[in-house]
């Protein structure tokens, strides 16, 4: 099986869905002739012609509405919005266009189509490209939210995006686009939306957490076992909404010490809703406090301090401490 | 040196004046569908003035009046195929039905019904649209989808002129005009947006030489002369289906009654604005022009109305007929398939939390 | 002391604070010749002027993106968005220019702007006109949102956040503006943001709720002490940005049992939030585990079923039942 | 009855064409003027080729270039008092500098400090803007608070050929129309968007004419002009200062280097295409106009290459001096009074964790 790394592993599934499916076409600022600005859809148009990849004036709520008429017609449509900052540009589109036709229209109209974007910290960008807003859509019933932190996830994910029915945001954490390589069937396969993924066994502790944060908490995780002994369970949940409670609720059962790592700001985050939920269903099985490690409750900072900012091991080992020695 | 906008002239189309009279060429319609655009226009008012009456009575919620703008629904409408796509503002149910939806359709939305904005299978229309101008972008990409699929489909959106303030507009007749999309944006200026008038909406003379910002062609027409309305409309439909690109339209029209249900518009405006309008009423205009043809008279004029009547009886009936709808039926409707979260909750639903 | 509905309180204290600071002026669609669509600022335009109280086009964007410009200027423009489902269009000024100024110049530019909204449902209105959305904001550091349940609250609370010197959503319950009148005092008074008040004290649970559901869950709690006689105390946030941790942590402490009620979504709503906060700072005081009564996870409903889907004092009582039978 | 806009034709303004030769009578522009634009021109394309070098040697942040844009930064920036308000978005060091903004400022945003956009006090200006035409509504919003204060400044933002795509382009111009507000909106059409030409940004032939759907005038101007440049905006800025309300201005130029250092520009444009843009070159042009007059000859040349090395050298040096601050710091900016979640926070912070 061949090395990809993440970009690699997103190019392939569009390049195989874009052969097997002439219904899709991608859309979006520089997605064309440039490549994308990561070159994620590199080759793309010289493949399949500027009729099939387009590159679109610089407009994102345009995008995504092209994109809800463009699927209400039958089309698959695979918009991609530069970064996640500008997200914001789409969310009447996003809410309450693209999120609730299927609703509106009672089953009458539905809306197969994706939503890329590169997200997340850790590459020195310049102001409102290294947000994590997951949560914002986490909270927007008819959107499914995927986040990958792993190519071979990514590829198997974004076929299950593509070919969902629903909308669907699929969001790219930049710091891990070229960070390592993994083997990646050259083929199709997909990874199913709304499983969790165990990354790690343990019965001390369940971390869990998603996308660009989870290779930090996965590394944080195998540092402490080696070093401290104990055993901490990871789950990475791949795609937060829909979420998959069983597969938190199985492993809390079982720790009853729980540490949520995320990239987002802590207040009103995803990570807020896994506590929520662990708060409500695990009741008797919890042995501490639920915590998270995550940005802080200040905008995403100016790029000479974001290190500081992000979750990294220092801080995920000092709550996982707090938690193991919590009686 | 600079581009003066007082510079540009543009001049209203019109093929029937006010008392019905051509003052060019009519649009190559043949006396039959002359009959079934006025029948249309007729039972349009007709169901208006009921469901106004049916909001008072507390048996729909709030409702959005049309009386006024009969014309240019219809005759923008009468100029689609049915294949063609349609997408509505919160308006329209005129334009809806000539594109064939059943009225009760748009009764059922106004009823807050669980499947209000579900159109029947086959209906070549978006629902609804309750964010202005949100249906600007869907309508972009409904003929970009046409484009693609190369099937000669025309995608036609309708805004008002509030709509046009909108950056989703702007955005949409940008990439239009780019990919040279077959859609057309057809903007009833009706010269209210709630309580804000068309002087206060925008600095333009007129909404159609908004077009020049996107190298569109833009037409004003008088949006009270169904004829003049059919027939610029064909030409954008034309234009569509030959490749040509986008269009936009502007009818110059009014709203009779108060925004909706909710508003009151002595607030705003006068009643002598709304005196004014009435002499250029869209159906009295057509039905002096079918008197001048000799295939109209009061005899048939009270016919239609009592026809009217007992159509927008039907639709009521079958309307209140339909049963509402639960909660529980709508979580079938958030995904494909729902959630664990959303089983979940269903069960606490049924079982009362 | 004169009875006002809430309506007639935020009308007061627009009027007293324009009378005040003639910096100030208000901003919106229908806001001016009409008075509001529900005649909030009915008045104001013929007591200040075209100049001060000014209808504008239709375009939410730029209303907000006027309020940062206007305020970054010395002004202070009170915004009103008409309902608070068309506060998605304005998603990017709100979020990433509004609410991160401050931060981005660190101090250089502050923005003394309020954005108003009317939100929330059981009137039936038609899509989008019913939404509550302020779980999106609480997930956005730079913003305060303040969701007064009272007419006293809605006064004291206004005339705080047109005073505040960062910008403030102020968020107005349809189904409260004429629901009742209780006594408010003609001239001016604040109530201060980030107060949450106790409206009724008890030691077995601790009902955590704002905004719209406020009066719902506080008549739940009431006839749930007149018939079970048991002693619930309920806690209205008024503010849920910042929230007044405090006054939740000595709460529960006292009772160790938490139900949380909001018109929202559930999922990654502000209730989420409130449970992580209590699972991470209560762990030792709670006995059961932390319930939310909450909008369903679908989209605001159309209106024929929405009493179904609003937390209602049956389903209160549902879950009251729950948490106190607990052991 | 169509308005077409094949109809529409619009000259492009110019004052010194590409041989530094007088095409009309030049702005009343007196030596000492024109010497000192000159200079800015000269000391900007010095920064930004020593920035492009601080880039590589890792020494700034990702860094979007100017060069080929100095007229029409400068140009315009020249025209306005320093009590006027400017709105950039993130390639205008050099109009923030004419505008009172020390150089080392802009060096300090590429460098991710946590002060980096923070402009000294007393600089009426917005710090840069990331969000494409995100500043459009503030410039609208800040001339509206100059009508309100009747302070008669004028507020000027800086847009790209791609800004104008965007909804909040459309929807700020609207609103300065219907309030005659004092704002100008520049337009560097530098002919690209990162990868998508012009030609592909808009169906339009001109951005200019785009003032056409606001009932704004609008002018395209030869944007590597200086004097052109210079002429339009202070009309511009007359106007707004009279209270006749927005102006849209179209600079016609060109980015000779990447979008930023990240961007690899061979990917979507020819090596011709830029080397005949290298001669059209606007401080060639005014450097020939300034020899010409004879205020100018190759010694002077030297010397403010010279001088400029050195300006570069100490703004180089004050930015890397200046402390990059702390995330700590930053948590006193969210609000002005941190909350107290915010205060546990930094405590946790400060404890590491
Ligand atoms: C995004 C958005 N903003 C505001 C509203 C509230 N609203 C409903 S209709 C209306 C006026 C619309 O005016 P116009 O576009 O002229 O259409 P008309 O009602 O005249 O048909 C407003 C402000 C809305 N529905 N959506
Ligand atoms: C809302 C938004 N969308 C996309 C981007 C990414 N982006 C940054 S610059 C740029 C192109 C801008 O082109 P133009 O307006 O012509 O300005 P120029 O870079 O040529 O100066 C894009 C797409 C962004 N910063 N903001
Ligand atoms: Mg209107
Ligand atoms: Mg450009």
């Amino acid at each position: 099986m061949p090395l990809m790394n993440m970009v690699e592993a997103i190019n392939s599934a569009l390049r195989l869905e874009m052969e097997r499916d002439p219904s899709m076409l991608i859309i979006g600022e520089d997605v064309g002739r440039a490549g994308g600005v990561f070159r994620v859809t590199d080759g793309l148009q010289a493949q399949f012609g500027n009729r099939r990849v387009v590159d679109t004036p610089l407009a994102e709520s345009a995008i995504v509405g092209a994109a809800v008429g463009l699927a209400a017609r039958g089309l698959r449509p695979v918009a991609e919005v530069q970064f996640l900052g500008f997200i914001y540009e789409t969310m009447d589109q996003m809410a309450s266009q693209a999120a609730r036709m299927r609703f509106r229209t009672a089953g009458r109209i539905h809306l197969p189509m994706v939503v890329r974007s590169p997200y997340g910290g850790g590459v020195r960008t310049p102001e409102l490209h290294s947000d994590s807003l997951e949560g914002l859509f986490v909270h927007t019933p008819g959107i499914k939210v995927v986040m990958p932190s792993s190519p071979y996830d990514a590829k198997g994910l974004l076929l299950s995006a593509i070919r969902d029915p629903d909308p669907v945001l699929y969001l790219e954490p930049m710091r891990l686009y070229r960070a390592f390589k993994e083997e990646v069937p050259d083929g199709e396969y997909t990874v199913e939306l709304g499983k969790a993924k165990v990354v790690a066994e343990g019965d001390d502790l369940t971390l869990i957490t998603w996308g660009a944060a989870a290779p930090v908490a996965t590394a944080a995780a195998a540092e402490w076992r080696d070093k401290q002994g104990g055993s901490v369970e990871v789950i990475d949940l791949r795609t937060v909404a829909p979420m998959d409670e069983e597969a938190i609720v199985r492993s809390v059962a079982k720790t009853g010490r729980v540490l949520i790592v995320h990239e987002a700001v802590k207040s009103g985050g995803v990570g807020a809703e896994v506590a929520a939920l662990v708060s409500e269903k695990c009741m008797l099985s919890l042995l501490a406090p639920i915590l998270r490690v995550t940005g802080y409750d200040t905008p995403y900072p100016a790029f000479a301090v974001e290190e500081d900012w992000l979750p990294n091991k220092q801080r995920i080992f000092k709550a996982m401490q707090e938690l193991l020695s919590y009686r | 040196m600079w581009i003066n906008p007082e510079d540009l002239t543009v001049t209203q189309w019109q093929v029937l004046n006010e008392a019905g009279e051509l003052v060019r060429e009519a649009p190559s319609l043949g006396h039959r569908q002359l009959l079934e655009v006025y029948r249309y226009m007729v039972i349009a008012r007709a169901y208006d003035e009921r469901a106004m009456r049916l909001q008072r009575q507390g048996r729909i919620g709030t409702y959005a009046p049309f009386s006024g703008q009969e014309a240019a629904q219809i005759g923008s409408a009468y100029a689609l195929e049915r294949s063609d796509w349609m997408f509505p503002s919160y308006r329209e149910a005129p334009a809806l039905w000539v594109h064939g939806a059943p009225l009760e359709y748009s009764l059922l939305y106004t009823m807050g019904h669980v499947f209000g904005a579900r159109l029947p299978e086959g209906v070549h229309a978006f629902p609804v649209q309750i964010i202005i101008a949100g249906q600007a972008t869907h309508v972009m990409g409904s003929a970009w989808a046409s484009t693609y699929l190369e099937d000669k489909r025309v995608s036609l959106c309708y805004l008002g002129d509030g709509a046009t303030s909108q950056g989703d507009f702007h955005e949409s007749l940008n990439f239009a005009s780019v990919l040279k999309l077959p859609a057309i944006y057809f903007i009833q200026n009706n010269q209210w947006a709630i309580s804000l008038p068309r002087s206060h909406q925008t600095g333009s003379a007129t909404f159609a030489q908004k077009g020049l910002a996107y190298g569109i062609p833009g037409v004003q027409v008088d949006g009270n002369d169904v004829l003049a309305v059919y027939q610029v409309t064909m030409e954008a439909v034309r234009r569509a289906r030959e490749g040509k690109g986008p269009s936009l339209i502007e009818a110059v029209t009014y709203r009779n009654g108060p925004h909706t249900t909710s508003d009151d518009p002595n607030r705003y405006r006068s009643q002598a604005e709304v005196e004014s309008w009435k002499q250029k009423d869209p159906i009295v205009r057509l039905r002096r022009y079918l008197t001048g043809l000799q295939i109209w008279d009061d005899e048939r004029e009270q016919a239609l109305w009592q026809e009217a009547a007992q159509v927008i009886e039907q639709v009521v009936a079958k309307a209140e007929g339909v049963p509402k709808g639960t909660l529980a039926e709508s979580f079938d409707y958030v995904y494909a398939t729902p959630t664990p979260r959303l089983q979940e909750q269903w069960a606490t639903l049924e079982r009362g939390r």
